[in-house]
């Protein structure tokens, strides 16, 4: 509606009123991880350092400064797109992250549109038929699927479906020994090797990410389905579609153009909040089916007091979170017209 | 990197059999002859182990990528597994060496055949450079190669093309083996200096991710995370080429997957399975398991002596008889290991290491113990464990705690996350009760007691100070084992070991690994990574 | 309509025009929800047909089924509702047993349907054009092709200005007025036989309902629809149909031409209705039943002394500004000539110098149109509302320079109280009846009226008529006009000098409003008040007031006596005002 | 609309006099209905009571103590002496699933009573006053929800230490937005309400209006929250513990036990990590199905 160029610069005011919240990240997590009680000096000088040598390294790592200096020294790094070495892989933060965050994000979408594809009509039919066992139905399955901790529904598909059944490939990683993975373009294996035509790869990435995919989806169908139940059921009560219905409109048309394409609003909202939150739930998936992402690389980090990777980690989710938000508002001003990305 | 499929065999059948995502294939069917794939739990980080940082996994790039002056031999165990002699040094890229008649250098004279892996030959400059990084770099390295008495650059001296010369600064029987361990390996400094630049003259950025070495095999892919591609370096000459051409080594975090792969034949190999596995997977078909006594490591008890109760000998005497020595054994380590309790007599009759001390689970005579002290209704003391080693020592710890309630010793469990454990433990060896590791690489109780019983010293995380342990451990740590003087100091210091127990001995460990009954030539060695040096497939 | 329209869609089911000369027969249609409370019947036994190009007005109060009734005869009923018995037949078509797909044809092209809430009733997200299109296409009235230009032809059709622009607006862009066209062009688009119009007017201003209707009227004739209309307004009904049912607790009491009904209403209920329905000429107490017993004033005030020549309120110059956003600048603004969009307001004006006084026992009208700032204004005498400038003089006070936030515990709070337009919202739903009551009496009562409070409030119930064993109810158990009368209570609960009515009963059915109204100039005398009534509607603030005030557009267009300023307005305006208002034909005294 | 239709029509529920013993029939009979109305709710809420008196009386009903170790009887499956099998210690399983009981509730409990009282506040008092408290406790709460939430949560426990209370802590630190901003949406669209108005009219004062008119009536929405964190509470202390974060042992948790036991599933020890692991999803799950029931209790409107 309003002229591309003031879309644009309410992108750029949106950016701006995320900044503060950016600046808390990076404030909280630099906290944070310097009351972390490992020593990273004395994890760094290795196994059989003498006082001397973890002093030094100590020094050259700028941690025997003052904490305020020390924040100021790694505002300046950022400011630079630096965001130091990981202590424990021994690669550039930066680097490690952008190699890993497609893995995870690969994950994650996919997961995702698996859930979606499940739950939305689950939550359609639903709401079509409230009250009844299919709803029910449908309300004990999701329920049933966010009860579950998800590295314990992993840990069970890979029981059943690799080592008892046999059905599942070898849960390690993206992609089984006996495939290259594809040149990066997207960095998304399945994508990659489509592009390139090698169906055989793409076909064993997608067996890799499905028993994974199948993890994280079942723990998301609760909070969608749900969402679209709801909005759904608002959706049909309210007069527009009596209206429709006067007018004779099928059933197609009111549930799908109608209907469902209100009810969406909500749900995108929702889906936004459970994209970020899987992300975050990543981090125990990850680490069943030994997924190189960014997941499974933070809580390695953690543990071994891994500053630079955990500040790393931490700032490059709120950046995504950020983003994620921003393109659900634009998303939600192209759907509903009501909406102004400048209220 | 060639991008289509590097192992292309049967593409048409894998995409038949791949039409489903679930369909059933097994990827060792699908891993062509000649390729070994292991799986392993920790994380590969750096292909440079002088780097700083650098971890204990990362130690097999430079087993089986580099060569060292010298190396061990290989022997037989009882059991017919392979596991490498520390009796015996063999040549490596030295074909000879000796000590000149002054006793105060060692002369090696390199093969001529040697040659990197880009074909160059080894040249003493190399062995030069690498021995002056290797004491350089500083960190384990430097500590590594200052146990066998190798602390400086002036000491290598590169006589000519093939001749190289260590000037000793003390005769000591550490210094030949220190020479074969992971650290002094060598590099192709040609290439290593072309990378190298002034602020970085070790070129520790271009070899921390790439190999230049002329090892058994060459790097060809790294995903730092995923997985390491080991392929056959055609041209090594330090021993017979490996039996096959491709090593995979894949990380795989999750032990219950681990077994699960090696259990349905996915894998040929999961290096390092735990103790439980080892001994399961031992019964199933297909499946072998080699299980080796870790040397010169002990899993211990270490009462602090810097917390009070400790530092009355009968409260640690005491603690040493209430541990319930066989339930930990067999929950702790199922079984796999060598018992390091139950000791005949107060004092050593030979000096094999480790041996069993003179403890058993006795309550009685530990309460008596106990009352003889100012302790004698116990007291309050939390038990420390090390959370990335929680599955031996989260079961020992509770068995321990539920024994010490038995004398009136009431434990907390802390489990200190890995990170943390080495400071707190090591470093600042604060932590009263704890259970320990450690192992020495060199094969000698002298080493062992240097490390684990000197104050001061990283691994008396007991704060344990002796002055005679100090005094016979600073005489024995360099004499040769042929002395005569030796053994009887070393009865001694066993002596008072079991007397003061500042350190309470649970079992020696194994280090276990499961392989398809098809692989060969899997060789233990002290370091405690992957050796496939010798890995062979029959069939391939 | 051009002719090819007419003849694209309408095959199939050509009402059988041999069988009747009704459009519509309704015989014994009873309809039944299942709720948790068992079956309750929404619809009893109701009857009624109507004629080729015949306007039937369904006339009752909340609850009375005619809502119900129309939805039965689409069968659009929610899920929990069915038809249990009883026959409707549509030109020959037996709607009660109909296929789900032949209603689906039915609904739209034979029979349509206007909702009250035009804004809700059209799908948000949708371009109006595109949902007149839906329609058309569904039922064949028109192609990929020609859609476009059809939707506009309709828009045209229901006097849309600028329909070519206006296809491309959402709901929301749109007046509520407007969007009612939009909701017309959908119901008439595909030409039906029938149309129902379920209180299509609800919440638009008089003027508004005025052209809406008058246009309903127009088309439907043009084009020989019948009509139903279903109203809970007796006059709007009376002026625009032909004949009138009136429902009843689901039940039909009376049916008949609209110019005999009102000449000779035959059903108690329907006398009631008409009696309560405000009109010219009738006084306050008209409004109620014959046989209402006239209220006994509970304790006569003596009459109170007033400082002499002081107005109660005195408003002079108030003003209020609200904040506008700052406007997006456009691409192409900037290009503009240099006369910068400085000249932009940047506020709005809600209130512009508005004077007005009240006497000492006096009520005043403020009328006027939605959006005209009666409530602002209301709200800053009330005091819950800073002005942005100008001074409201209270009993002699300047109360306009409190602050709103510390005026709730002013000693000149309890003076001034207001009640409020809906009794719904008005009332905590957490508290019952007796806490709301109570409230102001334990706020702003001394220690005294504290220890008192119990006898008072039930004093209060009965000042307002509330039975007592009312009192422990929450709101939701409350029905509108008991929930006006506890509103009420609390609202005179500490004796206030000046009370604001909100359009207190625009929420009420007719018969419950004769009631709050004649209550309310009860409590007037007895009590000694004055009276602020803020209203849209003429008819009902003449009955109370003394004075008017009309307001437009934040300004004030006349001041004037009430009947003067009925029988004789100054302004255009004023005059419009008052000509919209249906008029029903006279009662026979 | 037709809701009012069928009120008036049908007639209100006759409720008898004043008194409150009816009144709490009334409601016991709208309890009662909403439970045999939706069988899932009615299975929810048993399962609640159930939970409830194993985490009161846990340590009295267990058949074995939960600590005691017996290596003769490790890793034993379930049979009639140990129903739910034993552990690599020779502990009871089923002793250490019913005592964990407690353990986790407490967790849950305390961290959504944390986050609920300090989200709750803050929420409202943004809600309400708006200004600038509502854009500096916002933009605290971007900065919450930009983070990776479990992450968090991992480094507030291992930056303070794996007790109880700090993983209570970090729970409820990672709870705290949805409450303070479900809190800010219900209050500051009642802020303006007819009631609120009536309220100030009836001398009031702000602060007496936030809490005793509007705070009340934005309960009914944050109880649904409520519910439904404390299912994910115990998730989420589940998920620290597995990654080694958790509390310490010997204290059974359902969290620990299952990761504990999920080591041992390949090698045919299921029951270790199945029936722990069965008991934290029934309790998840009753918590979850419990909000749905909660909601159709206090506003039977919404399911509609």
């Amino acid at each position: 509606m309003a002229a591309p160029t003031s879309r644009l610069s309410t992108i750029a005011r949106r950016l701006g009123q995320a900044l503060p919240a950016l600046f808390g990240v990076i404030v909280v997590t630099f906290l944070l991880t310097r009351a972390l009680p490992g020593d990273p000096a004395a994890y760094f000088a290795g196994p059989a350092a003498d006082a001397k040598s973890i002093a030094q390294i100590r020094e050259s790592l700028g941690l025997d400064r003052p904490l305020p200096e020390q924040f100021l020294l790694y505002l300046k790094d950022l400011a630079r797109g630096e965001m130091g070495n990981s202590i424990s892989t021994g690669q550039p933060v930066a680097e490690e992250l952008i190699r890993r965050l497609p893995a995870s994000l690969e994950l994650t979408f996919f997961a995702l549109l698996l859930s979606l594809a499940i739950a939305v009509p689950m939550g359609v039919l639903a709401a079509t038929h409230p009250g009844k066992p299919i709803d029910h139905i449908c309300r004990f399955i999701v329920t049933a699927g966010v009860s579950l901790p998800t590295f314990f529904t992993g840990l069970a598909l890979v029981f059943v479906f690799y080592y008892l059944l046999g059905w599942a490939p070898s849960p390690l990683g993206r992609l089984d020994f006996a495939y290259v993975s594809p040149p990066t373009v997207t960095g998304f294996y399945v994508i990659d090797a489509l592009l390139i035509g090698d169906l055989e790869t793409a076909w064993a990435a997608l067996a890799q990410l499905t028993l994974p995919a199948i993890t994280l989806a079942l723990f998301t169908l609760a909070p969608l389905a749900r969402m679209t139940r709801a909005s759904m059921l608002q959706v049909l009560s309210s007069e527009f579609i009596r209206t429709a219905r006067a007018a004779g409109l099928s059933g197609a048309t009111v549930l799908g153009t109608y209907a469902f394409r209100n009810a969406v609003l909500p749900v995108i909202t929702t889906l936004g909040m459970v994209f970020s939150f899987t992300l975050g739930a990543n981090v125990l998936v990850e680490k069943v089916f030994a997924w190189p992402g960014i997941g499974s690389y933070a809580v390695e980090a953690l543990v071994v007091s891994d500053y630079a990777a955990v500040q790393g980690f931490v700032l490059s989710m709120a950046v995504l979170f950020v983003a994620l938000n921003l393109v659900i508002d634009i998303l939600y001003t192209l759907i509903d017209p009501r909406i102004q990305l400048d209220d | 990197m060639d991008r289509r499929k590097f192992i292309k065999t049967a593409g048409a059948t894998a995409l038949s059999a791949n039409v489903l995502p679930f369909l059933k294939f097994s990827t060792a069917e699908a891993a062509p002859a000649g390729t070994a794939v292991v799986v392993i739990g920790q994380t590969l980080n750096s292909l440079d182990l002088h780097r700083k940082g650098t971890n204990r996994p990362s130690y097999q790039i430079s087993v089986n990528c580099y060569d060292r002056l010298v190396s061990f031999g290989t022997k037989k165990m009882p059991d017919g597994s392979l596991s490498y002699d520390y009796s015996v040094l063999k040549p490596d890229l030295a074909e000879s060496w000796e000590q000149t008649a002054d006793g105060k250098s060692l002369i090696f004279k390199l093969r001529a055949d040697a040659v990197f892996s880009d074909g160059s030959p080894v040249t003493a400059a190399d062995v030069k450079w690498s021995l002056d990084r290797a004491v350089s770099l500083g960190g384990f390295p430097a500590v590594q190669m200052k146990a066998g008495s190798l602390i400086k650059p002036e000491q290598f001296v590169a006589v000519d093309e093939k001749t190289f010369k260590i000037d000793l600064i003390r005769p000591s029987k550490l210094t030949l083996p220190d020479l074969a361990v992971p650290v002094p390996f060598i590099i192709n400094s040609k290439v290593a200096k072309e990378h190298a630049t002034k602020d970085d003259p070790w070129a520790t950025e271009y070899l921390h991710r790439n190999v230049a070495g002329s090892g058994a095999y060459k790097v060809t892919r790294w995903d730092p995370g995923q997985q390491l591609v080991y392929e056959r370096n055609e041209k090594w000459t330090s021993g017979p080429l490996p039996g096959v051409k491709r090593v995979i080594v894949r990380e795989v975090p999750s032990g219950a997957t681990r077994r699960a792969l090696i259990e349905r034949g996915d894998v040929d190999m999961s290096f390092g399975v735990s103790d439980k596995d080892a001994k399961e997977l031992a019964e199933k078909k297909g499946v072998s398991v080699v299980a080796t006594p870790i040397e010169n490591c002990i899993y211990c008890l270490c009462p602090n002596l810097g917390f009070e109760p400790f530092q009355d000998k009968k409260v640690r005497q005491a603690v040493a008889f209430t541990v319930p020595y066989e339930e930990i054994f067999k929950v702790a380590a199922y079984g796999q290991g060598v018992p390091m309790w139950g000791g005949k007599a107060a004092s050593p009759t030979d000096i094999s290491w480790p041996q069993p001390f003179p403890y058993s689970t006795n309550i009685e005579k530990a309460k008596a113990l106990l009352a003889e002290t100012k302790y004698k209704d116990g007291f309050e003391v939390p038990l420390s464990i090390n959370l990335s080693l929680a599955s031996w020592m989260e079961p020992a710890a509770l068995l321990i705690q539920e024994g010490l309630a038995k004398v009136g010793i009431k434990t907390t469990i802390e489990k200190i996350p890995g990170a943390n454990w080495r400071s707190q433990a090591l470093v600042e060896k604060k932590l009263p009760l704890h259970l320990e590791n450690f192992g020495g690489w060199l094969n000698y109780p002298d080493y062992y007691f240097f490390w684990a019983y000197l104050k001061g010293h990283l691994f008396n995380s007991s704060n344990y100070d002796n002055p005679e342990v100090a005094k016979l451990v600073d005489e024995t740590l360099h004499m040769e084992v042929s002395d005569p003087a030796y053994a009887p100091k070393i009865k001694r210091l066993l002596e008072i070991a079991f007397d003061d127990v500042p350190r309470i001995p649970l079992w020696q460990p194994t280090l276990n690994s499961a392989m398809s009954s098809k692989l060969t030539g899997y060789e233990y060695w002290f370091h405690r990574q992957l050796d496939a040096r010798k890995l062979g497939k029959v069939g391939a | 309509m051009s002719p090819d329209a007419t003849n694209f869609g309408k095959t199939i089911m050509e009402p059988d025009k041999k069988t009747s000369k009704n459009l519509v027969e309704v015989d014994n249609l009873t309809v039944e929800f299942t709720t948790r409370n068992g079956i309750v019947q929404a619809v009893s036994d109701v009857s009624f047909h109507i004629a080729k190009g015949e306007t039937l007005g369904i006339v009752g109060e909340s609850g009375s089924g005619k809502s119900v009734t129309s939805y039965a005869l689409m069968r659009i009923l929610e899920a929990n509702g069915m038809i249990a018995s009883g026959d409707m037949v549509y030109g020959g078509i037996d709607l009660k047993n109909a296929s789900n797909s032949t209603m689906r044809e039915i609904r739209g092209r034979e029979i349509s349907m206007i909702f009250q809430n035009p804004r809700a009733a059209l799908n948000p997200i949708r371009k109006v054009g595109k949902q007149l299109e839906d329609v058309m296409r569904q039922h064949g009235f028109a192609t990929r092709q020609n859609a476009k230009a059809k939707a506009i032809e309709l828009l045209k059709m229901v006097r849309i200005n600028n329909p070519e622009d206006r296809y491309h607006s959402y709901p929301h862009e749109l007046s509520g007025g407007m969007c009612q066209r939009i909701v017309i062009a959908v119901a008439i688009a595909c030409q039906p036989r029938l149309l129902i119009a379920d209180e299509p007017t609800t919440g638009l201003d008089v003027t508004t309902q005025k052209a809406v209707l008058d246009l309903v009227g127009e088309l439907t004739k043009a084009q020989g629809m019948s009509t139903i209309l279903i109203t809970h307004d007796l006059g709007l009904a009376s002026a625009y149909c032909d004949r009138l049912i009136v429902m009843e607790k689901g039940r039909v009491v009376e049916s008949a031409g609209a110019a005999d009904m009102f000449a000779r209403p035959a059903h108690p209920y329907t006398q009631k209705l008409i009696r309560a329905t405000p009109r010219l000429g009738a006084d306050i107490r008209d409004l109620l039943p014959e046989d209402a017993e006239p209220r006994t004033p509970s304790e006569p005030k003596a009459p109170a002394v007033h400082p002499e020549g002081q107005p109660l309120l005195q408003v002079t110059d108030l003003v209020k500004d609200f904040p506008l956003k700052a406007p997006v600048k456009k691409l192409r603004d900037m290009f503009k000539t240099a006369k910068a969009p400085d000249d932009e307001p940047t506020v709005f004006r809600a209130v512009d110098t508005l004077n007005m006084t009240i006497d000492y026992g006096e009520s005043v009208g403020l009328v006027g149109e939605s959006g005209c700032g009666k409530s602002t204004t209301s709200s800053m005498v009330m005091r819950l509302l800073d002005p942005t400038s100008g001074s409201i003089v209270f009993d002699g006070v300047d109360i306009g320079a409190m602050p709103a936030k510390d005026f709730a515990t002013s000693e000149y709070r309890s003076k001034l109280q207001m009640v409020f337009q809906d009794p719904t919202d008005s009332l905590n739903p957490r508290f019952t009846a007796r806490q709301s009551i109570a409230d102001p009496l334990f706020r702003l009562g001394g220690p005294e009226v504290r220890r008192d409070a119990d006898r008072r409030v039930a004093r209060l119930a009965d000042m307002v008529g509330l039975p007592k064993s009312l009192l422990e109810r929450f709101p939701h158990q409350l029905s509108g006009g008991q929930k006006a009368r506890v509103g009420i209570a609390r609202a005179i609960a500490l004796d206030p000098k000046l009370l604001i009515l909100d359009e207190p009963t625009a929420a009420l059915d007719v018969s419950v409003q004769a009631v709050v109204l004649n209550l309310l100039l009860d409590l007037k005398d007895e009590l000694d008040m004055s009276y602020l009534f803020v209203s849209h509607d003429l008819n009902v603030v003449r009955l109370l007031c003394e004075k008017v005030v009309v307001m437009r557009g934040g300004r004030i267009e006349e001041t004037g006596e009430t009947e003067a300023l009925m029988s004789n307005p100054q302004t255009e305006y004023t005059r419009m005002l008052l000509s919209a208002i249906p008029h029903p034909p006279e009662m026979a005294a | 609309m037709t809701e009012t239709t069928l009120n008036a029509a049908a007639g209100l529920p006759e409720i008898d006099e004043r008194s409150l013993g009816m009144r709490i029939k009334t409601q016991v009979k709208h309890i009662r209905y909403v439970l045999t109305s939706n069988p899932v709710t009615l299975l929810a809420f048993t399962l609640f009571v159930m939970i409830v008196i194993l985490g009161i009386f846990g340590p009295w009903i267990a058949p074995y103590d939960p600590l005691a170790t017996n290596a003769s009887i490790a890793l034993q499956p379930p049979s009639w002496s140990h129903w739910f099998g034993t552990d690599q210690l020779g502990r009871d399983v089923l002793s250490r699933v019913i005592v964990a009981t407690r353990l986790d509730l407490l967790i849950s409990v305390c961290a959504v009573a944390i986050s609920f009282v300090a989200g709750s506040v803050v929420g409202s008092i943004a809600g309400y006053y708006g200004g600038w408290f509502d854009k500096i406790s916002g933009r605290f709460i971007d900065t919450i929800m930009a983070f990776p939430l479990f992450v968090l949560a991992m480094g507030i426990v291992a930056a303070l230490g794996n007790t109880v209370e700090n993983i209570v802590y970090a729970t409820a630190i990672i709870n705290l937005p949805f409450y303070a901003r479900v809190a800010r949406a219900e209050v500051n669209i009642r802020r303006n309400a007819g009631f609120v108005q009536a309220a100030k009219l009836s001398g009031n004062s702000d602060a007496r209006v936030l809490a005793c008119h509007i705070f009340p009536n934005a309960l009914p929405p944050m109880m649904v929250q409520i519910s439904l964190n404390m299912g994910w509470a115990i998730l989420n202390a589940a998920g620290l513990s597995f990654i080694g974060l958790g509390v310490r042992p010997p204290t059974p948790e359902w969290g620990i036990m299952v990761a504990e036991g999920a080591n041992f599933i390949v090698s045919g020890e299921w029951w270790m990590a199945i029936f722990p692991g069965a008991a934290l999803m029934l309790a998840v799950f009753t918590f979850n199905l419990l909000g749905d029931g909660l909601r159709d209790i206090v506003d039977p409107r919404q399911r509609t």
